[in-house]
């Protein structure tokens, strides 16, 4: 057992980072001992990402000092890091999608002699690493040919690859079930037992009260507080994360759900697209709320893009009661549906581009006025209002949407999509990676649309939240709908044996 | 100032530096312009002389027809135009001094009549988009038409020295009874004749050249495939073509077509 | 009141010195350079002079401009350049009079640009690869009609766009500005503007918005394609003839102009203005050297050298900002 | 017995028809038609005058193929290979021998790769706009030594290369394919190969891992330097001499060699053997062209078709196959 009187291995003082007139972190400070796990909590854009490529020496501090076993540390990149003793499993997925699970796991340190790379120790090496982490991915395999959960694993492989004193997991879990997530905390105890000391970021509460020893609170960039773990509680971090209280964070129902008498806005018979999913069966009602459950790779998302138009499933899709072919997702959209897509980075944003753009990137033409000329001051207008409903921290609406934090990048798309005001909404994991403030904004936003008539289609893989706030749950296993079930009082136990194949 | 089609053929460099040295003797301030076979850079280039202000223009058209808008240009601005090696179409300038291409392709034709014993299948290397080259390849094949036995049984494109010399590879590969090839220029000749020697056909296939620069002088007294050259004199051109510019500018008067006729040299010597 | 002048200009001039500055330092040096050495270079007929010589560049680089917007490029404008004079040429000789003959021209450029845009939206290809291959057919189909040999022209109203004025501006210098005009309107301030950009920042984005990535990719090639129809229009007629070779390298001088106007070769990013100040830059170079009589050989190294400083510069002065 | 040899050679062809099978299958098209044609076509002299005539452009797009897989370009190798055969004359011409001269020539060839890598790489130029601008110094700078007349090269060795032969086979064939031994291993096999592919792949992450990209990017621009300056020793040895318009274009040719492997333009992906079927496949439709005497503009057209047709192909057999 790791005692807590160890000194520190590493310790961190009053760094500060600014990019231009962008302040991301003013004086923070940290002290990790060994043998435990130290979380950083934070709203989106608090710092924390920032913090840990300066470990790694992806950026260089502008001001303050750390120390890495008693001695001055300021790497000059990755590697180097690597070296002293210290990796990093990123929040942004950092693989190559052309070369393969074990390339990608052992890049920049390939077994060679010469320089010339023993290819067959090389898979051999990446399937030992892969095995005794207990992930279950082929290391043959493309990374590109993955699911974005798959490759999570595979980053988590690539960072746990060598030995090192000090570990970072930057949101490990973001995209995670609860399944995989449990591989991921075995190994963290299995780190903590060697001694290794781990700095772990996360925006999931339970999880966090779950393996920590010591947690740090920042916010806008300065410390706040450490605490061990058995002297505090969920609402008492969230209380100093967000610098007020918060009581419920699934906000209530604002009007009554629609009876099963109301006829369905959306539904779906025996759609099968082959590989992909088998003979899907569900329906929304307008102002209801149905959530989408799985484990990772049971097909959900794929289920959602067919909805929005991509691809030729075979079955009928149904919007009032009239079958519809949706060719296109221009076509879905004309029809009134929208689709907060789980990949932020790749299909949601144009990172370069200011957070106005891409805000208004699907409302354009409804924004638009005469003959195609945009009207830049309702446009201006129509972002700000959208920066101010979902909260999103940024310096400006000019800002481009990259140098967001994830969190915010995350509410950008959500934005972008609630301009249109859909009749029917599908969510693919709308809180990946946000925090628990901004979690519950956005749940609040559910409920709101709800009561206003949107029909709504969640999927996630956080069971809380889909329990927290669906009136009807889809569970899928196996690219098939495996039950629906009212959420009323509905167990979680009972969720995860259907989602788990086990009754059938 | 001068406008020259390219410098980077030794024909053009030859010309630039005979004008430049007559430039001197007689004292006339000349200034050049490289319009990279670009008619439009040519134009532009007149363009900038008639800003500056020069009082002639001496120059060596990109194509024939298209140097129009440039002569009329610089004569609606009171400018004087000679043209050197190609002539205009549709516009009538001060003076031209050039080569006779067609002339110089019969010869080139009798030449080669002479060099196979008036008999077998011969082959050219062209460059269809330049005026001089087709007048030459139009030359070549009228005298090959009065010899009944000789006939010409591919004509291949080979703009640049690699292209010639690839053009020329394909041609013995495709026809291995050709006993002669005729290039449009030096370059195309002297590629010409590695494909011979490479192909190891040097005793079958004579070669025939047109420009006559140094190179090509010097492949025809020293290699045997090699036979001839049609020569053309870029030095005497430039010479004359900077004179009449100096005479224009006194106000002389000017004859309006100064051909040069080309010579034939080979192995026995230089024939005017 | 000179104060608030001042003011006024310093506002007015802001925002354009702040996304335009190392391209309008770079020209404005440039003149300097230029003026310094020769007194002829700042007369106002050198002025008209240099747009004109730029205007078949600018034009096309109009047209390069969306292309590259939108992550591609077309390489293949060196060639409908010529294939629109030919074009004319016929259409001329066909005994059309000049109203419909700009039109065949155009339409001429259309297809053989909306060809570009089908074979890389519909099949797939890279945009590179595609326009390298028709580059190639469409020189190749230039020398058809004549056997490569150039094509006068003689319809007067044709040549008076390379050679009359109009207001004292010549009509090639009205025809840059008002092609300019539109398209700088319809890229920053129509939604189709938008869409090439939002396609050209993030392609899957866009399709997940609804954005028909493909249909764009296609008008935007048939713009390039209408653009250098135009580019072909003017210069066929400041030479009063189509050239086979017309044309030859200009993409590149297209594509220079378009990437020292700030656009990025990654797409997303960019605008008309910048193009045409790029243009500009490419003029001034030409033409300035020309004016102080540089040898051929040194404008070749001089130009690559203050094209490397102004993207440099241009780099730097955006970098400083963040 | 035969049936297990026939199962091995099935497995033996299935990845490498699985992986190039569009551009194997456009190739053996190709020479189908042309050898049904022209009897001659299929001759072994024939398809050493192809390797030879293949091999300048087969050089140049080896190195060409570590730029493309980094998602860079390098417009300038054509200039490069001018300046190599310029250096070598100049260098023969003071009186250097053999070795030296080789020496000194892939030497500058290194400097002019290594000039554009640090360009793009330390001024975070695009590398398009960098070697475009180069492209003009670099042809600006072989003119400069002889006033853009060609010189001749005289040395015995020098010229052997271009026209002896080693057991049977000429030996810039042997150059070729040692050339292409070298690079591909280099590529597949050792740590270096395979950063490259990692930053071309996604150039974050391999900041992100620890690779020092902008190094990368140098010594990479630095190979295709060199490469060049070898494709600028094959040309003036077959042309015995040094020609300052030399390799004008390469660069194209270069570059449709490489992406007709299979090569993408947005980096990450490739390999040299696609590259040498790719060159091979210009090669043979350059000299099937000619043997088959198509007038050069029809060659222009064809050759166009052909390289989308083969793209198309490979695009479409790579599709169907996921
Ligand atoms: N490269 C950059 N350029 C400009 N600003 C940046 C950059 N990287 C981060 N920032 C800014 O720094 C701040 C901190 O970002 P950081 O990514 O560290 O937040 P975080 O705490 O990790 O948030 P999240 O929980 O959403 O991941 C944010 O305001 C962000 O906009
Ligand atoms: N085990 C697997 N091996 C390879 N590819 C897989 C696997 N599982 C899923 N995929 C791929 O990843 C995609 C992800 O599936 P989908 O997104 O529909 O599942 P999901 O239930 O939404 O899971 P996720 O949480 O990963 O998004 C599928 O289209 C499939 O091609
Ligand atoms: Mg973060
Ligand atoms: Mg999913």
């Amino acid at each position: 057992m790791a005692v807590s009187s160890n000194a520190p291995v590493l310790e961190i003082k009053d760094i500060a980072k600014t990019f231009g007139p962008v302040t991301a972190l003013k004086r923070m400070n940290l002290s990790v001992r060994p043998g435990r796990v130290h979380t950083l909590l934070g709203e989106n854009g608090a710092g924390k990402s920032t913090l840990m490529k300066i470990l790694v020496g992806l950026f260089q501090p502008t001001s303050g000092s750390i120390t890495l076993r008693g001695e001055p540390y300021a790497p000059k990149n990755p590697i180097e890091a690597k070296v002293l003793g210290l990796s990093i499993v990123f929040q942004e997925l950092s693989l190559c999608r052309n070369l393969s699970v074990a390339e990608n796991i052992l890049a920049t340190h390939e077994p060679n002699r010469f320089g010339f790379i023993k290819e067959r120790d090389l898979n051999a090496q990446a399937a030992r690493i892969v095995e005794d982490l207990g992930l279950p991915v082929n290391v043959r395999t493309k990374v590109g040919d993955l699911s974005i959960a798959q490759r999570q694993l595979v980053e988590i492989a690539k960072g746990l690859s060598r030995p090192a004193d000090v570990v970072i997991l930057d949101e490990p879990t973001s995209s995670l079930s609860d399944s995989e997530a449990e591989i991921l905390f075995t190994i963290i105890e299995r780190l903590k037992a060697k001694g290794t000391a781990i700095i772990y970021i996360s925006h999931r509460m339970e999880e966090i009260m779950r393996i920590s020893d010591d947690i740090t609170v920042i916010r806008d960039g300065s410390f706040v507080a450490t605490t061990e773990k058995q002297n505090t509680s969920i609402e008492g971090l969230i209380a100093l994360m967000v610098g007020r209280e918060m009581k419920d964070i699934y906000p209530p129902r604002l009007v009554e759900r629609p009876s099963s008498a109301v006829s369905p806005v959306l539904a779906v018979e025996n759609l099968s697209e082959a590989g992909k999913f088998e003979n899907v069966s569900l329906d929304v009602r307008p102002g209801e709320v149905v959530g989408l459950f799985g484990l990772i790779g049971s097909g959900r998302s794929d289920v959602m893009k067919a909805l929005f138009g991509f691809g030729q499933p075979a079955g009928t899709i149904r919007l009032n009661g009239n079958p519809v072919h949706l060719r296109s997702p221009a076509d879905a959209i004309r029809h009134g549906i929208a689709f907060v897509t789980e990949n932020r980075k790749e299909e949601g944003l144009v990172l370069q581009h200011s957070v106005e753009r891409n805000i208004n990137m699907v409302a354009l033409g409804q924004l638009a006025g005469q003959f195609g000329f945009t009207r830049p001051a309702r446009e201006r207008a129509a972002a700000k209002t959208e920066v101010l409903r979902l909260a999103i921290k940024t310096a400006s609406i000019e800002t481009p949407a990259g140098s967001l934090s994830g969190g915010n990048q995350q509410k950008i798309v959500i934005a972008k999509w609630l301009q249109t005001q859909p009749k029917i909404l599908i969510l693919d994991e709308p809180t990946r990676g946000v925090d628990v403030g901004a979690k519950f904004e956005i749940y609040r936003i559910i409920r709101e649309l709800a009561a206003a008539g949107t029909a709504i289609l969640m999927v996630s893989s956080e069971l809380p939240e889909v329990l927290g706030l669906s009136d009807r749950l889809v569970i899928m296993h196996d690219k098939r709908v495996a039950k629906t079930l009212d959420a009323q009082g509905l167990s979680p136990e009972t969720v995860m044996t259907y989602a788990a194949g086990i009754h059938q | 100032g001068a406008s020259l089609l390219t410098q980077q053929h030794p024909f053009y460099i030859s010309l630039a530096s005979s004008m430049t040295a007559e430039a001197k003797a007689e004292n006339l301030p000349l200034e050049i312009a490289i319009a990279n076979q670009d008619l439009n850079k040519q134009l532009a280039d007149v363009e900038d002389f008639i800003t500056k202000g020069v009082s002639v223009i001496i120059i060596s058209p990109v194509d024939s027809t298209g140097v129009k808008s440039a002569i009329a240009k610089a004569q609606k601005a009171g400018i004087k135009v000679i043209t050197v090696d190609v002539p205009a179409k549709g516009v009538e300038v001060t003076s031209h001094v050039g080569t006779d291409n067609y002339t110089g392709g019969v010869k080139a034709g009798e030449l080669m009549a002479k060099q196979i014993g008036d008999k077998g299948n011969v082959a050219v290397i062209d460059y269809p988009t330049v005026q001089s080259v087709v007048d030459r390849v139009e030359g070549f094949k009228k005298a090959i038409a009065s010899h009944p036995d000789i006939k010409i049984v591919s004509i291949q494109t080979g703009i640049t020295r690699p292209e010639a010399l690839a053009a020329a590879q394909n041609i013995l590969q495709a026809n291995p009874d050709v006993v002669g090839i005729f290039g449009f220029g030096d370059d195309a000749a002297l590629a010409a004749a590695s494909a011979v020697k490479s192909a190891k056909l040097q005793d079958q296939v004579k070669v025939i050249g047109f420009d006559g620069m140094e190179e090509a002088r010097n492949a025809v007294k020293n290699d045997p495939v090699m036979v001839g050259v049609i020569a053309q004199y870029p030095d005497q051109m430039g010479k004359v073509a900077v004179a009449t510019a100096g005479k224009v500018i006194k106000g002389e008067t000017v004859e309006a077509k100064q051909p040069i006729v080309p010579g034939v040299v080979t192995k026995a010597g230089e024939e005017k | 009141m000179t104060n608030s002048t001042e003011t006024k200009q310093a506002l007015l001039a802001s925002p354009l010195i702040r996304q335009y500055g190392g391209i309008v330092i770079s020209l404005i040096i440039l003149c300097l350079v230029f003026s310094s050495i020769s007194p002829r270079f700042l007369a106002f007929n050198n002025f008209m002079n240099i747009m004109q010589q730029v205007a078949v560049i600018a034009v096309a680089a109009y047209g390069m401009t969306y292309v590259i917007l939108l992550g591609d490029i077309d390489l293949s404008v060196g060639s409908i350049i010529a294939v629109a004079g030919m074009v004319a040429a016929q259409a001329f000789s066909m005994g059309f009079g000049f109203a419909p003959t700009v039109l065949i021209t155009l339409a001429a450029g259309a297809i053989m640009g909306g060809l570009n845009g089908v074979l890389s939206a519909k099949l797939m290809l890279p945009s590179f690869i595609v326009t390298v291959a028709t580059m190639g057919i469409y020189r190749g189909a230039v020398s058809l009609p004549t056997n490569g040999a150039p094509a006068s022209i003689e319809n007067e109203t044709w040549l008076a766009i390379g050679s009359e004025s109009w207001l004292g501006l010549p009509i090639i210098i009205w025809i840059v500005i008002a092609l300019f005009a539109i398209n700088h309107i319809v890229l920053s301030r129509t939604i189709f503007g938008r869409r090439a950009y939002l396609a050209g920042g993030n392609r899957e984005a866009a399709i997940y918005s609804g954005i028909r990535v493909d249909r764009l990719k296609i008008i935007i090639f048939m713009i390039s394609g209408v653009m250098a129809a135009i580019s072909g229009i003017l210069l066929s007629s400041r030479l009063s003839s189509a050239q086979t070779n017309a044309g030859m390298g200009y993409e590149l001088d297209a594509i220079a102009a378009v990437v020292l106007g700030g656009t990025s070769l990654a797409g997303g990013v960019g605008t008309m203005v910048g193009t045409i100040l790029g243009a500009l830059i490419i003029g001034v170079i030409n033409n300035g050297m020309n004016m102080l009589a540089v040898p051929y050989f040194y404008q070749l190294i001089f130009k690559g050298i203050v094209i490397l400083f102004a993207v440099w510069l241009d780099v730097r002065s955006k970098s400083m900002r963040t």
